[in-house]
C-alpha cells in the first residue's frame, strides 16, 4: 500500500474513499483532495480485485476462457460471454445458427434491463432514497428467474458457447417474458414517480458532474455515460453485431452530459431494450441453437478484436492467437475503465455528495474495471 | 470510410510503413520512435480523423513487445490498428497522454503489468498492483511459484 | 374517572401519609429517574422496531419476524448484542471527549423528557418556561455531536460532526419560528397552558393557513434537526460511511443511536402538544356528543396516538426521498424556510392581535 | 480432508474444580446473550465482486433476510458483528480485509461467501494476484459453496451461523462433536 497522506502540503484533507465504502459499488479506492467539502483532485486506485484474469485466460482453452470472463463485469455477464464467443467466431468461421443469433439477442437485453435494474436502485441508494432499491429488484428477480430456467444460473450465465447457445430455451421462456414485460411496462412509471420526477433527486443530478462531448472522446467514454453527452457511440447501431442489424431501435442520446442526463439515458434504454425484446419474443426462428464445432477449438494464427455492447459501454476483446490451443494474449477493454478515468475531470470543484452522484450514474462495476 | 479505401489513403500517406488489412481493419506497424508523429498525422488529418483511441495494449513477443492502439473515428466510423515495437530490452516509448487523455489510464495498466516505459507520461506509478510488486506479471518469462500455481 | 392522574395522586397521598416530606420527594425522585431510563430504553426499543416495520412495509418486504411473535425481541435481541459487545477505542482518539459524547447526547435526549405532558396531569416538571426549555436543551445535542465528531480523530467523523453543526444551528432557527408562532397565540411558554388553549380545538385547525405552514415548517426544520433522512447529512452512510458515530462501537454506539429516536419522539411529542393539542382529546366546537364520546378515551392513548402519527410521517419521509447535498439543505433553510416562517410569524401576529383565530 | 486440530503443547498449569451444581446462572446468562448475539448479526457493507449482487439479492423483497435482524447493515466495520466476504481477495485487498476484521469489536464472525472466498474457486490456477481462500488471511466461521451462491444459500448459511453462536461451541468443539457423530 502506498503512502497515506493526511494533508497535501497546500494544507488540503486527503480523503481515503474506499476501498470499503458503501457508494463504491466495491472496492474502489479514491484518494480525494478537498477543501472543505469541496472536491480539488480525485485519484483512483484500483486494483482492489484484479484478479489477473488476462493471464488466466492464457493458459485457459478458447471453451473454457469465455466463462471466467462472466465474473468480469458480472452484471452483464451474458454480454461479456457474447463478446469473447463472437471473437472465437470471428477466427474460426462459424455460421452460428439464426435462432442461436436470436436466442442470444433476447437474453442480452435481458441481461442490460436487469443490469440497469439494479444500477438505479443503488443509485437511488447512493443518493439516499432506499426503497427505489426494493422495487427495482421486485422486477429484476423476474429477470434472474427467466435467466434461471433457460441459462441454469441467475446471475453468471455462462450460457454461450462458441458456434450458438448451450442449451435451447425452456419451454416457459417465451410466456414468462412477455409476463415480465407487461409487469415492467406497467412498473416503468412507478420507477418516474419515485425517484426521476422528485425535486430532491434533480436537484442532485442536474448540473453536476457534466462531461462535455470532446472530453467523452477524448476520454473514451462510451454507453450511457458518453450517450449523455451525445456522443453516437451505440455499437449495436454504429457497428451492428449479431441480429442486431435486423432490428428496429433508436440509439438513445441525450446532450446535456451531466449526471441527470446519463440517468435519463439509462432509463430511456430500458424501455428500449424491452422494444427490442418485444420484437423478437415471438420471431424466434426455428432451427439449431447451436453450430457443428469441433470438441477442441484451434483459432488460426492472427489477431481478432470484437466491439460490443455491454450495459456498461463498449466491450472490446482482443485476441492473439498462435495457432494454438490458447489464446497467446488476450486483452479485455472494458468500458467502465475509461469511463472511470473520465471521474477525476467530472467531480472537480463539486461536493463530496456530488461524487456519490457521479459515481452513480457512470454505473461502475469494479471487477469489470480491475479484470 | 471502409476498409479498403482507408487502407489505400494510408498507404499513400505513410509510404515507408508495413499496411495490410487484418482481420477486421487495416493494420500499420511502425516503429516506436515514429510513433507520436504518425499519431499526431492520423488525428490530426481531416480525412482520417482518428480521435478515438479506443483500446490500447501491448504483447508480449518474447523478442520485443508491440504496443498495439486500436484508433476510430467518431465522425467517419472507420477505424484502424497501429502496432509499435518496442525494444525488450529498453522498453521505452513515447506517451499519448497529450492526444487521447483515456491514454494516461491505460499507460498506467500497461506499465504496471508489461514494465513498458511511457516517456512524457504525466504520472507513471502502478495501477493495479501494489506499489512493491516485484515484476511484470504479463510478461511471457513471469514466474511467480508463491501466487501461481500452474495447472 | 379512573385516570393515571388519579393513581399517581394517590400513590403521592399514600406516601405521604406513611414518610416525610423529604424523604417522599428522595423516593419520587428516584423513581422518576427509573421511570425515564425505562421510557428512554423502552422508546428506543419500541422506535428502533417500528421504523423497521415501517420501512419493510414501505418496501414491500415482511420485516423481523422471527425472533419472537411479529418480531418483536428483535430491538431487545439487538440492544443486548450491543450491551455485551465489545466497548472498544481506537488509539489516536481524543479519550475523554470520546467517552463523553455519546453521554452528553443521552443525557440531553433524557432531560428533554422532563416538561412533555403525557397524559392530563402527567408530567414530570411543569415548568413555565416549558417550551423555551426544549428548545434551549435540545440545541445541546449538537455540542454531542461535534465532540463525537471530533475527538474521533476520522475524517469522516470530522465531516459529519462539522455537517451536523451547520445544520442543526440554522434548522433551529425556523423551528423556533414556527413553534412561536404558537406561542404567540396562546401567550405562554407553559406547556399545559398550551395544550388548555386547544381545549375547543386545536391549533393547526383554529390557526387558519399560518399555522398550517408553521406546522410544515416545524416538521421539516425537526426532520432536519435530529439529523434524519433527507436531511442526514451527519450520518450519510453512502458519503461518509457512519459519519460522527463511524469509530463508535458498542453500546456507546447504542447510545447515539437510541438518542436519535428519543430525539424523534421529542420534536414529535412538542409538535403534537403544539399543533395538535397534546393529550387534549379531539373536540368539535358545541358538538356536545361527540366530545364527550372523544373523552373517554384516555388522554394519555390521545398523547401517544399523536406523536406516533407524526413520528410515522417522519419515518416515511425517511424512506422516500432522497438525501440533500450540504449547500442545498443551508439554502434551503436560509432562502426559503427561513424567510417564510419570519412572513408566517408576523402574519401570525397580526391573527393574535386582531383575534382573528377562533 | 484430514483435520488437524492443534494440542497445546503444555497441560493447563493447576487444576479446574467443578463448581458444585454450579454454573446455572453463569450458563443461562450465557445463553441469553448467545441467543441476543446469533439474533442481532448486523452485516459489513462489504462487496468485492459477483456475489455481493446475490448478496444484495438476499436484502431484497423476495428472500428479505430482514425477517431474521440481519437487514441493518453497517458501513463502518466499528458497528459491524459479520463480515460477508462475498467474492475474491486478491493480494492487495488482503490486508484491508484484515484491517477491516481487526477493525471490528469482538465478537466478530465471518461468512466466506462463494467459491472465491472460500478457496480462490475459478481463480484458483495461474493467476498471480488472487488470495487462494479468504481463510488465508481471516478466521471463517461458514463457508459457502457456489459461484455465486444462490440467495437461499446465504440465508443458509447465516441460520447456520446463528446455531452455531448459540451453540456457544468452540471450532474444536464443533470439530470433535462432528467427528463422533459421523466417525472420522
Amino acid at each position: 500500500m502506498r503512502n497515506v497522506v493526511d494533508t497535501t502540503p497546500e494544507g488540503n484533507m486527503v480523503l481515503n474513499v474506499g476501498p470499503q465504502h458503501p457508494s463504491t459499488h466495491g472496492v474502489l479506492h479514491l484518494f480525494i483532495t478537498v477543501n472543505g467539502e469541496t472536491i480539488l483532485n480525485l485519484d483512483p486506485n484500483i486494483g482492489y480485485i484484479h484478479r489477473s484474469i488476462e493471464k488466466m485466460c492464457e493458459s485457459l482453452s478458447y471453451r473454457q476462457f469465455i466463462y471466467s470472463t462472466s465474473r468480469m463485469d458480472y452484471l452483464s455477464a451474458h454480454m461479456n460471454n457474447h463478446g469473447c464467443a463472437l471473437t472465437v467466431e470471428k477466427g474460426l468461421q462459424v455460421e452460428v445458427p439464426e435462432r442461436a443469433e436470436v436466442i442470444r439477442i433476447i437474453i442480452s437485453e435481458l441481461t442490460r434491463l436487469a443490469s440497469h435494474q439494479l444500477w438505479w436502485g443503488s443509485l437511488a441508494m447512493d443518493l439516499g432514497a432506499l426503497s427505489p432499491f426494493f422495487y427495482a429488484f421486485r422486477e429484476r428477480e423476474m429477470i434472474t428467474d427467466i435467466m434461471e430456467e433457460t441459462c441454469g444460473a441467475r446471475l453468471t450465465m455462462n450460457y454461450i458457447v462458441p458456434g450458438g447457445v448451450m442449451a435451447d430455451i425452456h419451454p416457459d421462456f417465451q410466456r414468462k417474458v412477455k409476463e415480465f414485460i407487461v409487469q415492467f411496462k406497467s412498473k416503468i412509471g412507478e420507477y418516474h414517480e419515485l425517484v426521476t420526477d422528485n425535486v430532491i433527486f434533480q436537484n442532485r443530478t442536474k448540473g453536476i458532474g457534466i462531461l462535455s462531448k470532446e472530453d467523452a472522446i477524448s476520454y473514451g467514454c462510451t454507453g450511457p455515460t458518453a450517450r449523455g453527452s451525445g456522443l453516437s457511440c451505440d455499437i449495436r447501431k454504429i457497428y451492428p453485431y449479431s441480429a442486431y442489424k435486423n432490428i428496429q431501435f433508436k440509439e438513445i442520446l441525450e446532450t446535456e452530459g451531466d449526471s441527470f442526463a446519463r440517468y435519463m439515458v439509462r432509463m430511456r434504454e430500458m424501455e428500449e431494450s424491452v422494444h427490442i425484446i418485444e420484437q423478437l419474443i415471438d420471431n424466434i426462428p426455428e432451427g439449431e441453437f447451436q453450430a457443428k464445432t469441433k470438441a477442441v477449438l484451434k483459432l488460426p494464427k492472427g489477431e481478432f478484436y470484437t466491439r460490443l455492447e455491454t450495459a456498461r459501454g463498449e466491450l472490446g476483446v482482443y485476441i492473439v492467437s498462435e495457432g494454438g490451443t490458447t489464446p497467446y494474449r488476450i486483452k479485455f477493454r472494458s468500458p467502465g475503465f475509461s469511463n472511470l478515468s473520465a471521474l477525476n475531470h467530472m467531480v472537480k470543484g463539486h461536493k463530496i455528495g456530488d461524487l456519490v452522484s457521479v459515481m452513480g450514474t457512470l454505473d461502475l462495476v469494479i471487477p469489470d474495471i480491475d479484470r | 470510410m471502409e476498409n479498403e479505401p482507408l487502407l489505400n489513403s494510408l498507404q499513400t500517406g505513410f509510404p515507408e510503413a508495413t499496411i495490410a488489412i487484418g482481420s477486421d481493419w487495416p493494420e500499420m506497424s511502425i516503429e516506436s520512435t515514429q510513433l507520436l508523429e504518425v499519431i499526431e498525422k492520423l488525428k490530426g488529418s481531416d480525412n482520417w480523423d482518428f480521435n478515438y483511441l479506443f483500446c490500447e495494449t501491448c504483447v508480449d513477443w518474447k523478442t520485443h513487445f508491440t504496443m498495439v492502439y486500436h484508433l476510430s473515428s467518431t465522425q467517419f466510423r472507420h477505424s484502424m490498428v497501429l502496432k509499435a515495437k518496442v525494444d525488450r530490452e529498453i522498453p521505452q516509448i513515447e506517451s499519448v497522454v497529450k492526444f487521447y487523455k483515456t491514454a494516461e489510464m491505460l499507460e498506467r495498466e500497461v506499465y504496471d503489468l508489461f514494465g513498458i516505459q511511457f516517456l512524457n507520461h504525466p504520472d507513471l506509478r502502478r495501477l493495479l498492483l501494489t506499489e512493491d510488486w516485484v515484476g511484470y506479471p504479463l510478461r511471457k518469462d513471469y514466474h511467480d511459484p508463491i501466487n501461481m500455481i500452474k495447472l | 374517572m379512573f385516570s393515571i392522574e388519579n393513581i399517581l395522586n394517590s400513590f403521592h397521598e399514600w406516601l405521604s401519609s406513611m414518610l416525610n416530606q423529604n424523604m417522599v420527594m428522595l423516593l419520587e425522585m428516584t423513581l422518576i429517574a427509573f421511570f425515564a431510563i425505562t421510557l428512554f430504553a423502552t422508546l428506543g426499543l419500541v422506535l428502533v422496531y417500528l421504523e423497521r416495520k415501517v420501512s419493510a412495509f414501505i418496501q414491500i418486504r415482511k420485516g423481523p419476524n422471527r425472533v419472537g411473535p411479529f418480531g418483536i425481541f428483535q430491538t431487545t435481541a439487538d440492544t443486548l448484542k450491543l450491551i455485551v459487545k465489545e466497548s472498544f477505542m481506537p488509539n489516536s482518539v481524543d479519550k475523554f471527549l470520546y467517552q463523553l459524547a455519546p453521554f452528553i447526547v443521552m443525557i440531553t435526549a433524557m432531560l428533554l423528557l422532563a416538561p412533555l405532558p403525557f397524559a392530563r396531569g402527567v408530567q414530570i416538571w411543569n415548568i413555565n418556561i416549558g417550551v423555551f426549555y426544549v428548545t434551549a436543551v435540545s440545541s445541546l445535542s449538537v455540542i454531542g455531536i461535534l465532540m463525537a465528531g471530533w475527538a474521533s480523530n476520522n475524517k469522516y467523523s470530522l465531516l459529519g460532526a462539522m455537517r451536523s453543526g451547520a445544520q442543526i444551528v440554522s434548522y433551529e432557527l425556523s423551528a423556533g419560528m414556527a413553534i412561536l408562532s404558537i406561542i404567540v397565540l396562546t401567550g405562554s411558554l407553559n406547556l399545559q397552558d398550551i395544550i388548555a388553549s386547544q381545549e375547543n380545538g386545536w391549533w393547526i385547525f383554529k390557526g387558519h393557513i399560518p399555522a398550517i405552514v408553521a406546522f410544515v415548517i416545524y416538521i421539516i426544520a425537526v426532520t432536519a434537526e435530529t439529523n434524519r433522512a433527507p436531511f442526514d447529512l451527519a450520518e450519510a452512510e453512502s458519503e461518509l460511511t457512519g459519519g460522527f458515530h463511524t469509530e463508535y462501537a458498542g453500546m456507546r454506539f447504542a447510545l447515539f443511536f437510541l438518542a436519535e429516536y428519543i430525539n424523534i419522539f421529542i420534536v414529535c411529542a412538542i409538535g403534537a402538544t403544539l399543533f395538535f393539542g397534546g393529550w387534549m382529546p379531539f373536540h368539535i366546537g358545541n358538538w356536545e356528543a361527540f366530545n364527550h364520546v372523544m373523552d373517554f378515551i384516555p388522554s394519555s392513548i390521545w398523547f401517544f396516538g399523536k406523536t406516533f402519527f407524526l413520528i410515522i410521517l417522519i419515518m416515511w419521509f425517511r424512506w422516500t426521498f432522497p438525501r440533500l447535498r450540504v449547500d442545498q439543505l443551508l439554502n434551503l433553510e436560509w432562502k426559503y424556510l427561513l424567510p417564510i416562517s419570519m412572513l408566517n410569524l408576523l402574519v401570525m401576529t397580526l391573527i393574535a392581535i386582531k383575534g382573528w383565530h377562533f | 480432508m484430514d483435520v488437524k486440530v492443534s494440542e497445546p503443547s503444555t497441560p493447563f498449569p493447576g487444576t479446574i474444580h467443578e463448581t458444585p451444581g454450579g454454573g446455572i446462572l453463569l450458563s443461562s446468562l450465557d445463553d441469553v446473550i448467545n441467543w441476543a448475539r446469533s439474533n442481532s448479526l448486523w452485516p459489513l457493507v462489504f462487496g468485492t465482486s459477483c456475489c455481493a449482487i446475490e448478496m444484495m439479492s438476499v436484502a431484497s423483497a423476495k428472500y428479505d433476510f430482514s425477517r431474521f435482524g440481519f437487514e441493518v447493515f453497517r458501513a463502518s466495520p466499528r458497528q459491524a458483528d459479520v463480515i460477508i466476504i462475498s467474492g475474491t481477495i486478491v493480494n492487495k485487498m488482503a490486508p484491508v480485509l484484515k484491517r477491516l476484521f481487526d477493525q471490528m469489536p469482538e465478537p466478530k464472525y465471518v461468512i466466506a461467501m462463494g467459491a472465491c472466498a472460500t478457496s480462490g474457486g475459478p481463480f484458483f490456477y495461474n493467476t498471480y494476484s488472487v488470495v487462494k481462500g479468504a481463510d488465508h488471511v481471516i478466521p471463517v466461521d461458514v463457508y459457502l459453496a457456489g459461484c455465486p451462491p444462490r440467495p437461499e444459500a446465504l440465508l443458509h448459511a447465516l441460520i447456520t451461523l446463528q446455531e452455531k453462536i448459540k451453540s456457544g461451541l468452540t471450532r474444536e468443539q464443533i470439530r470433535s462433536k462432528m467427528s463422533e457423530e459421523y466417525g472420522k
